[in-house]
C-alpha cells in the first residue's frame, strides 16, 4: 500500500501559543485511519494544517509525495483533499442545493455536477426533498448529511471528517458511522477525527492518540481500543 | 429531604418554533450536588439559562428558595443567590486574574478595600493565589475553567451552576477540578453540574437528572440512571 | 520616568516661539481659511491678498519718509473653524507682532477672530466677508473693515433693477442655503422683493448641498416670473442643473456672488447664459485707479499671468483691501514695525480714507448698519451673456442689454 | 511600593505645580491659548474615552454634549441675562440630562450600529440648531467678549483638573471602572457577576457628557462666537477620537498625551506649514493608519504595554462576531463545540 | 399642492436612485469583505474626474465612457485589493478596525491629492441626456420625469438586478456567497479566496466610479464631494442592515423620498434634520436596519 498522505514534524502555532508540537502520522491509500484525543488536544487543528487553513512553521505535509506545505487552500482541494469539518460549516443563507452545487466549484468536478447530484441525493434522500430549504434551517442531523454531501460533491480522493457525530442522537450517529465504512468499503481513504473513542477505534484500520498538541500513542484500532492506558484516559467510563 | 432549594416546574423554552426544553420539572435541595446530563443539544445548556436568567422561559415556573424567579434578569439572579459559569469560558481577557474576580465580589462588597479581599480569599480557595496578577488572557484552559468558577463562587451563591467545568481538561486538571467541587459543596453551596464526561458526573452527584430532546427522561441516584434502559440507549448509544 | 520626559518634550515644543525676524518690511497677518469647509473661498482670498503684496513690492514697497518698505505677509489659516480663528489673530498678533490683518473668508470665522484683533487694537480689513452680521454687531468692531459691501445692500440693488425693467417679474420664488452668508442673501431678497411690489410665492431656506429638484419640481408648479436663489457656487452648478433637467425656465434667474465665478460658466456653458447676478466688480468696468493697478482689464491680466484664471470680485476685493492699507500705512508715514499708538491712528485713517481703485472706489461707512463696509461702490447686476460675465444695470455703468425672458433650456 | 508611591507623588505635584504656574509663568497669549485649547481638548478626549476606552462604545456623538452645553449657556448668558457660573452649570446639566434620554434606547445597540446611531443623532441635533430661532440658526450667536486669557485658562484648568480627577478617582480607584472594564471585556458575561450593564453604561455616559457640556460652556464664552458647525460639527468628535485613539484607548493618561501631542503637532502645521495643507491630510491619514497598525494601544499603551486600546476597539468596531472574536488561544479555539449553523439558536438575527 | 404627489415620488425615486448607485457597491464590499470602506466617496469622485477629463479631451457625451470608467477602475482596484488584504491580515484579529482605518488614510490621501492635480472647483459632467425631459399631465397632476435621473435610475437598478444575478445565478456568485458566508468552508471548496476578494473589490471599485460619472452629470463633481458621499453610503447600508443586499434599494428610496417629501410638501428646511432623525429612531427600533437582518 503506497501512502497518499505524510505529516512529517509539524509545529503550528496560534500566535505565541505552540499548538501542535511535531506531530507526524501517515495515511496509506485505502485506508481509514482515526485521529483521536479529548477536546482541544490537537486535533481540528491538525486537519487545518492538512488543508493549508493554517500554516505549519516547521515540518512538512507530502501528498502523494509531493509537498503540498504553503500551498493555498483551493489547491490543496483541487488535489482530491475534502474535508468535513467540525461544526459543519454550511453556508447558512444557502440552500442545500447550493451548497450541494458549490462542492463541485472546482473545475475538474464541473463537468459532472448533475450526476454527483444525482448521486447525493440518491445516498442522502433527505436532502433531495429540502433542496430549496436554507441550510440554517435544518436540523443537526440534516445538516452533517449536507457537510458529508458537500464533500462527496467534490469527488475526493481522500476524504478527512472532523467529529461527525459531533451533536447528533444516537441513531444517526450509527447512521453516519455506516455511511463512513460504507466508503472505506469502496475503497475512499479516509481520515477520521472523533471523540467517541470507543467507536471509533472499533471501526478504523489504524489510529494515532493525540494528547496536548503531541500523537502520544498509534497502533491498529483494536489494539488501541484494549490498550488500558487509552481506555483510562479517554474513554471516561 | 431538604427543602428545595430550586425547583423547576413544567418549564418550556421554544426558539421559534423548536422546543430547546419541554415541560422540564425537577427539584435541587441544599446542600446537593446534582448532574444534569444529556446528549449534545438536550438542552442542558439553554436550562441553565433559564435558571441564571439569561432566557425567560417560554412556560412554566422556577423558583429559588421559595420565590418566582422566572423571568428576573441575571444580575438580579447574582444578587439573590444564584452564580453560573459558562460552557465557553468568558473570562475579561483584559483584566487580570485579582481583577476578575474583584469585579465580582463588587456584588457583595462594595468597598474596593473588601472586595480585594475576599477576591483574594477565593483564588486562594481556587488554588489560584499565585496568579493573581496575570491577564486572564494568558491563561490556559484549565486555568479559565478555573477562574469562571472562581468568578462565580465571589459572588457568594447559595447556588451555584457550573457547565461543563471538566470538559476538555487533561485527568490531572480533572481531578484538581472535581476536588474543588468537592470543596464547594462543603462550603455549603448547592451545585448543579453538566458535564459531558460520565465519570465525573456519576463519581460526585448524589443525583442525576437527564435531558434528552429537550425533555426529560430520568432522574434519581446515578447507579440508577445508569441502569435506565431509557437513558442507555439516549446517551450511551451503545445499541449493539 | 518616562512620563516626565514626554512631557517636557511636549512642553518644549510649544514653549519654542515662532521664530520672528526684525526686518525692515511691513508685517501684514492674513487670517483666512487655507483649510476645511470654506478652503475654496478661502483660497480665492489669498490669491486676492498675495497679489496685492507682488504687486506692491514690485513698486518697491510702500514709501514712508522716502525711505520703501515692501509688505511680508504672514498666514495664519483658520482651517474654517471659528476657535481657529480666534487662535491664528492671535498667533499673528502675539508672536508674529503683524502692523495689521487681512482678514477671512467668511463671516462667522471672522466673528471670532475680530475681537482677539480688538483686543490687540490691530486693523483688519477683509476683502470677502460679505454677511451683514460682522456690521451690525453691538457694540461694533472699530477695528474691523471691509471692502465687499453687505449682501443686503447689494441684494437689494439687485431686485430693484429687475423690477425696473418694463415687464419685470410679478412673482417670485425666493431659496437660500442655510448658511450665514447664503441666508442673508435670501432675505436680503426677499425683503426688497416685497417692497418692491414683488409677490413672494415661497420663501425656503434648506440644508447646505441639499438635492433641489424636488424643490424645483414645487417651484415650477407655482411658475413664478423669478426664482432668486442664495448660496455657493458648487449650489448655483446644482440649481441650474435641477431646473434645466425638470425643464422650468422662469422668466428671470436671479442668484448671487456664485454667478461671477469662472467655475459657473465653466460648468454649466450655455445654460449659464441668461442668469443673472449681483456683484461690485467685473472685469470689463470702466474704472480708474489711483493707486496700485490702472484699470480693472490690467488688474485681470495680472491675475490671468499669475493665477491662470479669470478673476472674480472677491478676489478684486481682497486685493482692493491690501490698497486700503497701502493707501492708509503711506498716509499714517510711521515706518514698521508699528505700535499701538500708530495703529490706533491707522484705524481712523481708514475711517477717513477715500480712493480710487481698480476695484472701485474704497470709502467705509462711518455709521449706521454698514458700519465700515465699503460704501464707495454701486452694486450692480450682471448677467452671464454669452459666456461672459456682463453688466446689465444700474443704466450708468451697463456695458449690456438685460436679456430676458429666459431662453428656455430646452432651446439652447 | 511605597518607593514607587513616593515617586509618583512627586511626579503628579510636579504636574500640578507646573499646570497652575503654567499661565503665571507664560507672558504670550498666544501660549496660553494653547494652553487652554490643549486642556479643553484634554477634556474632551478623555470623557469621550470613559465610554470607548472603558467599555468599548464609539461614540460618534460627542460633540452634541458639548454643543448642547455650549449653545444652553450661551442662550441663558446672553438673553436670559444669567450669570455665566450659573449658565454654565446648566449647560452642563443639560448636557447630562440629554445622555440620560438618548443613553437608555442608544446603549441597546452594539457596534457599528452604535456608531452610526450616534453619529445620526449628532447630525439631527446640529440641523435642529440650524433651523431654530433661539440658537440663530446658521449665523450662530456672539457673547460679549471677555478676553482674559487667564481667567480661561483657569476655569479650564480648574474644570478639565476636577474632571480628570473625577475619572481617574472613579475608574482608576473605585470599582466603577473595574465593572465598566468588566462589560467592555464581556456584555453578557457581567450579567452573570451581578452586573446591570445598561444602567452602568448610562451613568458613564451621563459622566461623560456632563463635562463635555461644561467644556462646551466655556469654550463659547472664550472663542465668543458659536454657531451649528463649530459646536456640533464632526469635527469636535473626530478630533476627540484621534487624540484618544492615538494617546491609547481606556487609559486616561493616554487621551491627554494624545491631545497634547495632536495639538501642538496640528497648531505647528498650520501655523508654520500650512502652505502644505495637502500634505496634512495625507500625514494625518497615513499617521493614523500607522497608528492603528504599529501602535494599537496608542503611544501610552506602547510605553507601558496596556492593551486595553486594541480591546475597546474591536469591541467598538465588532460589526459582526465572526469578524471580531478570532480564536485567541489555542485552547480555547480546540474547545469551541458551537458549530456554525446553529439549527436551535434563534435568539441571534 | 396634492398635485404633486406623483410628482414628489417621482422626484424621490429618482434622488433614491442615486443613493442607490452610491450604496450597492458599498454594501457588496462590506458584505463580501467584511471592510467599511470609507474611500468609496473618493473613488465616486476620481470616477467622476476620470469623465470629466474624457469628455473635456474628446468632447464626446459623458454617458459613452461608463464602460472606460468601469474598466480602468476596476483594474485599480484589483490591485489596490491585495495591498488591504496585506494591511488587515498583517496585525492578527484586527482586519475590520485595519480596513477601516486603512481606507480612512486612503481616503485622506485621494482627497488631498485630488485637491492639487484637480483644484478646488465644481464642474459638471456634459451629456445629451441632461436637458431631456419627459412631460405629462394627466387631470390636475403634472409630472416630469429628467431623462438623466431617469438613467441614473435604471443604471442603479441595472446594477443591482446585474449583482443580483452574478450572486444567485453564476459560479462565481456562488463563490462570492461562499466567501461572505463562511471563508474557511469556502476555500475547502476550491475557491480561490484572494482571487474572488479581489474580484469583489474590483467590481466594487469600478462600480463606484462609473457612479461618480452619473453623479457629475446629475448633479456636479469637485474634489470635495467625497466624505458626503461615503456617509450617505454609509448611511443607506446601515438603514439597509450591513451586509443585506437586498435592503440597500429600499433604504435608498426611503432616503430620497424623505427627502422630496420634505422639500415639497413639508419644511425644506428640515429636510435633512428629518433624514437623521428617521436613520437615528430606525435604528432604536430595529437594531440592525430596516429589515433586522444585519449583521
Amino acid at each position: 500500500m503506497s501512502t497518499l498522505l505524510k505529516v512529517e514534524g509539524i509545529d503550528v502555532f496560534y500566535g505565541p501559543a505552540q499548538a501542535l508540537w511535531g506531530v507526524s502520522f501517515e495515511v496509506a491509500k485505502g485506508q481509514l485511519v482515526s485521529l483521536v484525543g479529548t477536546n482541544g488536544a490537537g486535533k481540528t487543528t491538525t486537519l487545518r494544517a492538512i488543508c493549508g487553513l493554517i500554516e505549519a512553521k516547521a515540518g512538512r505535509i507530502a501528498w502523494d509525495g509531493r509537498e503540498i506545505s504553503g500551498l493555498p487552500v483551493h489547491e490543496i482541494m483541487d488535489l482530491g483533499v475534502s474535508l468535513v469539518p467540525e461544526g459543519r460549516q454550511l453556508f447558512p443563507k444557502m440552500t442545500v442545493e447550493e451548497n450541494l452545487t458549490i462542492g463541485s466549484y472546482l473545475r475538474r468536478t464541473k463537468a459532472n455536477r448533475n450526476r454527483n447530484l444525482d448521486w447525493v441525493y440518491e445516498l442522502f434522500p433527505r436532502l433531495s426533498e429540502r433542496r430549496r430549504q436554507l441550510a440554517e434551517t435544518m436540523s443537526g442531523g440534516e445538516q452533517q448529511m449536507l457537510a458529508i454531501g458537500r464533500a462527496l460533491m467534490q469527488e475526493p480522493k481522500f476524504l478527512i471528517l472532523d467529529e461527525p457525530s459531533l451533536g447528533l442522537s444516537p441513531v444517526l450517529v450509527q447512521d453516519i458511522f455506516r455511511i463512513i465504512k460504507d466508503f472505506h468499503d469502496r475503497g475512499l481513504t479516509t481520515l477520521l477525527v472523533e471523540q467517541n473513542v470507543s467507536q471509533t477505534l472499533q471501526l478504523v484500520d489504524y489510529a494515532y492518540v493525540i494528547e496536548n498538541g503531541r500523537i502520544i500513542m498509534e497502533g491498529k484500532g483494536r489494539d488501541l481500543a484494549d490498550n488500558p492506558k487509552v481506555k483510562e484516559a479517554y474513554l471516561g467510563f | 429531604m431538604a427543602e428545595p432549594i430550586l425547583r423547576l416546574e413544567n418549564v418550556s423554552k421554544a426558539f421559534g418554533g423548536l422546543k430547546a426544553v419541554n415541560q422540564v420539572s425537577f427539584d435541587v435541595s441544599e446542600g446537593e450536588i446534582v448532574g444534569l446530563i444529556g446528549p449534545n443539544g438536550a438542552g442542558k445548556t439553554t436550562v441553565f439559562n433559564l435558571i441564571s436568567g439569561y432566557d425567560p422561559p417560554t412556560e412554566g415556573s422556577i423558583s429559588f428558595n421559595g420565590c418566582e424567579i422566572s423571568g428576573r434578569k441575571p444580575y438580579e439572579l447574582a444578587a439573590v443567590g444564584i452564580g453560573r459559569t459558562f460552557q465557553i469560558v468568558k473570562p475579561f481577557a483584559g483584566l487580570s486574574v485579582l481583577d476578575n474576580v474583584t469585579v465580582a465580589s463588587y456584588l457583595r462588597y462594595p468597598a474596593q478595600r473588601d472586595a480585594r479581599r475576599k477576591a483574594r480569599e477565593v483564588l486562594e480557595f481556587i488554588g489560584m493565589g499565585d496568579r493573581a496578577d496575570m491577564p486572564a488572557a494568558g491563561l490556559t484552559l484549565a486555568g479559565r475553567k478555573r477562574l469562571e468558577i472562581g468568578k462565580a463562587l465571589a459572588l457568594e451563591p447559595k447556588l451555584i451552576l457550573l457547565d461543563e467545568v471538566v470538559a476538555g481538561l487533561n485527568p490531572t486538571e480533572a481531578d484538581q477540578t472535581v476536588q474543588l467541587i468537592l470543596s464547594i459543596r462543603k462550603s455549603g453551596v448547592t451545585t448543579l453540574i453538566v458535564e459531558h464526561i460520565m465519570r465525573v458526573i456519576m463519581g460526585i452527584s448524589h443525583r442525576v437528572v437527564v435531558l434528552n430532546y429537550g425533555s426529560l427522561i430520568a432522574q434519581g441516584a446515578p447507579e440508577e440512571v445508569a441502569r435506565n434502559p431509557q437513558v442507555i440507549e439516549a446517551y450511551l448509544g451503545e445499541s449493539k | 520616568m518616562k512620563r516626565i520626559f514626554l512631557i517636557g518634550v511636549l512642553v518644549l515644543g510649544m514653549v519654542l516661539p515662532g521664530v520672528a525676524l526684525a526686518q525692515d518690511a511691513f508685517k501684514i497677518g492674513v487670517v483666512t481659511s487655507l483649510s476645511g469647509d470654506l478652503a475654496t473661498g478661502g483660497n480665492v482670498t489669498k490669491r486676492g491678498y498675495d497679489l496685492w503684496a507682488k504687486d506692491v513690492n514690485a513698486r518697491g514697497g510702500i514709501e514712508i519718509q522716502g525711505k520703501k518698505y515692501p509688505v511680508r505677509l504672514v498666514y495664519g489659516d483658520d482651517q474654517s473653524q471659528a476657535a481657529q480663528a480666534a487662535s491664528a489673530a492671535e498667533r499673528l498678533s502675539v508672536q508674529e507682532k503683524v502692523d495689521c490683518v487681512l482678514g477671512p473668508y467668511a463671516s462667522g470665522v471672522t466673528l471670532a477672530a475680530a475681537p482677539v484683533l480688538e483686543k490687540y487694537k490691530i486693523p483688519m480689513i477683509t476683502g470677502s466677508a460679505e454677511s451683514p452680521l460682522i456690521w451690525r454687531q453691538n457694540p461694533p468692531f472699530k477695528y474691523t473693515f471691509g471692502t465687499i459691501p453687505p449682501v443686503n445692500f447689494t441684494g437689494s440693488g439687485v431686485i430693484k433693477s429687475l423690477k425696473a425693467l418694463p415687464d419685470g417679474p410679478k412673482t417670485a420664488v425666493i431659496y437660500g442655503t442655510n448658511d450665514a452668508f447664503s441666508k442673508a442673501t435670501a432675505e436680503a431678497f426677499q425683503a426688497t422683493a416685497e417692497k418692491e411690489g414683488i409677490k413672494v410665492l415661497k420663501f425656503n431656506i434648506i440644508p447646505v448641498k441639499q438635492d433641489m429638484t424636488p424643490l424645483m419640481s414645487a417651484a415650477k408648479a407655482l411658475n413664478p416670473d423669478l426664482i432668486a436663489f442664495g448660496g455657493h457656487d458648487e449650489e448655483l452648478i446644482n440649481l441650474v442643473k435641477a431646473l434645466v433637467q425638470i425643464d422650468f425656465t422662469p422668466r428671470f434667474l436671479l442668484m448671487h456672488y456664485g454667478v461671477t465665478e469662472p467655475a459657473f460658466i465653466e460648468a454649466l456653458k450655455k445654460n449659464a447664459d441668461g442668469v443673472l447676478g449681483g456683484s461690485v466688480w467685473n472685469v470689463n468696468m470702466d474704472i480708474k485707479g489711483q493707486i496700485g493697478w490702472p484699470t480693472a482689464k490690467a488688474y485681470a491680466d495680472a491675475a490671468m499671468a499669475e493665477y491662470k484664471v479669470p478673476s472674480d470680485y472677491t478676489q478684486a476685493g481682497c486685493s482692493a483691501a491690501g490698497l486700503a492699507f497701502e493707501a492708509a500705512l503711506k498716509q499714517l508715514a510711521v515706518p514698521p514695525p508699528l505700535d499701538e499708538a500708530a495703529r490706533t491712528k491707522l484705524v481712523s485713517i481708514l475711517e477717513k480714507i477715500d480712493i480710487q481703485t481698480f476695484y472701485g472706489r474704497v470709502k467705509f461707512a462711518e455709521e449706521g448698519e454698514f458700519y465700515h463696509s465699503n460704501a464707495g461702490l454701486t452694486p450692480f447686476t450682471v448677467q452671464i451673456l454669452d459666456g461672459k460675465e456682463m453688466v446689465v444695470a444700474p443704466v450708468g455703468l451697463a456695458q449690456a442689454k438685460l436679456l430676458y425672458p429666459l431662453k428656455p433650456w430646452k432651446q439652447r | 511600593m511605597p518607593d514607587t508611591v513616593w515617586k509618583k507623588c512627586v511626579v503628579v505635584a510636579g504636574l500640578a505645580v507646573f499646570l497652575l504656574s503654567f499661565p503665571l509663568l507664560v507672558r504670550d497669549a498666544f501660549l496660553l491659548r494653547l494652553f487652554t485649547e490643549a486642556l479643553m481638548w484634554i477634556g474632551l478626549a478623555i470623557t469621550w474615552d470613559l465610554i470607548a476606552g472603558y467599555i468599548g462604545y464609539l461614540n460618534f456623538g460627542h460633540g452634541v454634549f458639548f454643543g448642547f452645553g455650549a449653545y444652553t449657556t450661551t442662550i441663558l448668558f446672553t438673553k436670559a441675562n444669567l450669570p455665566f457660573a450659573l449658565s454654565l452649570a446648566i449647560g452642563g446639566g443639560v448636557a447630562a440630562l440629554a445622555a440620560l434620554i438618548i443613553g437608555w434606547p442608544v446603549l441597546r445597540l452594539r457596534g457599528a450600529y452604535f456608531a452610526i446611531a450616534t453619529w445620526a443623532f449628532g447630525r439631527a441635533i446640529m440641523q435642529l440648531a440650524l433651523v431654530l430661532d433661539v440658537t440663530g440658526g446658521p449665523d450662530g450667536m456672539r457673547l460679549p467678549p471677555f478676553l482674559n486669557p487667564h481667567f480661561f485658562a483657569y476655569v479650564m484648568l480648574a474644570l478639565v483638573g476636577a474632571t480628570y480627577i473625577v475619572l481617574w478617582v472613579l475608574l482608576e480607584r473605585a470599582p466603577f471602572g473595574l465593572k465598566l472594564k468588566a462589560i467592555r471585556e464581556d456584555e453578557s458575561g457581567s450579567l452573570a457577576i451581578g452586573l446591570n450593564p445598561a444602567k452602568l453604561k448610562l451613568q458613564a455616559l451621563v459622566l461623560s457628557a456632563a463635562p463635555a457640556g461644561l467644556i462646551g460652556g466655556v469654550y463659547a464664552y472664550w472663542i465668543t462666537f458659536i454657531d451649528p458647525s463649530s459646536v456640533f460639527g464632526d469635527l469636535v468628535t473626530d478630533q476627540a477620537v484621534v487624540m484618544a485613539v492615538f494617546g491609547g484607548l481606556g487609559t486616561l493618561i493616554g487621551p491627554a498625551i494624545g491631545a497634547v501631542f495632536f495639538l501642538t503637532f496640528k497648531t505647528y502645521f498650520w501655523a508654520y506649514l500650512s502652505d502644505f495643507q495637502v500634505l496634512y491630510l495625507i500625514i494625518l491619514g497615513v499617521a493614523i493608519a500607522a497608528c492603528v497598525v504599529f501602535l494599537p494601544d496608542g503611544i501610552w499603551g506602547a510605553v507601558t504595554r496596556r492593551q486595553e486600546g486594541r480591546r475597546a476597539l474591536r469591541k467598538g468596531l465588532s460589526l459582526n462576531q465572526r469578524a471580531a472574536a478570532p480564536p485567541a488561544h489555542p485552547s480555547a479555539a480546540g474547545t469551541s463545540v458551537r458549530p456554525s449553523v446553529r439549527p436551535r439558536d434563534g435568539e441571534e438575527e | 399642492m396634492l398635485t404633486l404627489l406623483p410628482q414628489a415620488i417621482i422626484d424621490g425615486l429618482l434622488l433614491g436612485g442615486i443613493y442607490l448607485t452610491v450604496s450597492i457597491g458599498f454594501s457588496l464590499a462590506y458584505g463580501v469583505l467584511h471592510i467599511i470602506d470609507f474611500a468609496v466617496g473618493e473613488w465616486i469622485m476620481l470616477g467622476a474626474f476620470l469623465g470629466l477629463y474624457l469628455t473635456a479631451w474628446t468632447g464626446w457625451d459623458a454617458m459613452l465612457f461608463l464602460p472606460a470608467v468601469f474598466v480602468v477602475f476596476a483594474v485599480v482596484g484589483w490591485f489596490t485589493q491585495p495591498l488591504i488584504q496585506r494591511v488587515t491580515s498583517g496585525a492578527k484579529g484586527r482586519p475590520v478596525l485595519m480596513a477601516l482605518v486603512f481606507t480612512f488614510g486612503l481616503a485622506l490621501t485621494f482627497r488631498g491629492a485630488a485637491q492639487t492635480v484637480f483644484g478646488i472647483f465644481t464642474h459638471s459632467l456634459p451629456t445629451e441626456l441632461a436637458a431631456g425631459s419627459w412631460y405629462w399631465e394627466l387631470g390636475p397632476f403634472m409630472m416630469t420625469v429628467p431623462l438623466v435621473r431617469l438613467a441614473g435610475l435604471v443604471y442603479a437598478l441595472a446594477i443591482t438586478v446585474g449583482l443580483t444575478y452574478l450572486l444567485k445565478r453564476t459560479d462565481l456568485g456562488l463563490a462570492i456567497r461562499a466567501v461572505a458566508q463562511h471563508k474557511d468552508a469556502a476555500g475547502l471548496m476550491g475557491v480561490n479566496i484572494q482571487r474572488t476578494n479581489a474580484v469583489v473589490y474590483s467590481l466594487y471599485v469600478g462600480i463606484s466610479a462609473m457612479t461618480g460619472v452619473f453623479i457629475g452629470a446629475i448633479i456636479s463633481l469637485n474634489s470635495g464631494m467625497g466624505p458626503d458621499l461615503s456617509l450617505f453610503a454609509f448611511f443607506v447600508v446601515v438603514l439597509a442592515g450591513m451586509g443585506y443586499l437586498p435592503g440597500v434599494p429600499w433604504a435608498s428610496f426611503l432616503l430620497g423620498l424623505i427627502q422630496s417629501f420634505f422639500l415639497i410638501f413639508f419644511n425644506p428646511s428640515w429636510t435633512l434634520l428629518a433624514v437623521f432623525t428617521v436613520l437615528f429612531l430606525i435604528l432604536l427600533v430595529s437594531p440592525t436596519g430596516l429589515f433586522r437582518k444585519g449583521v
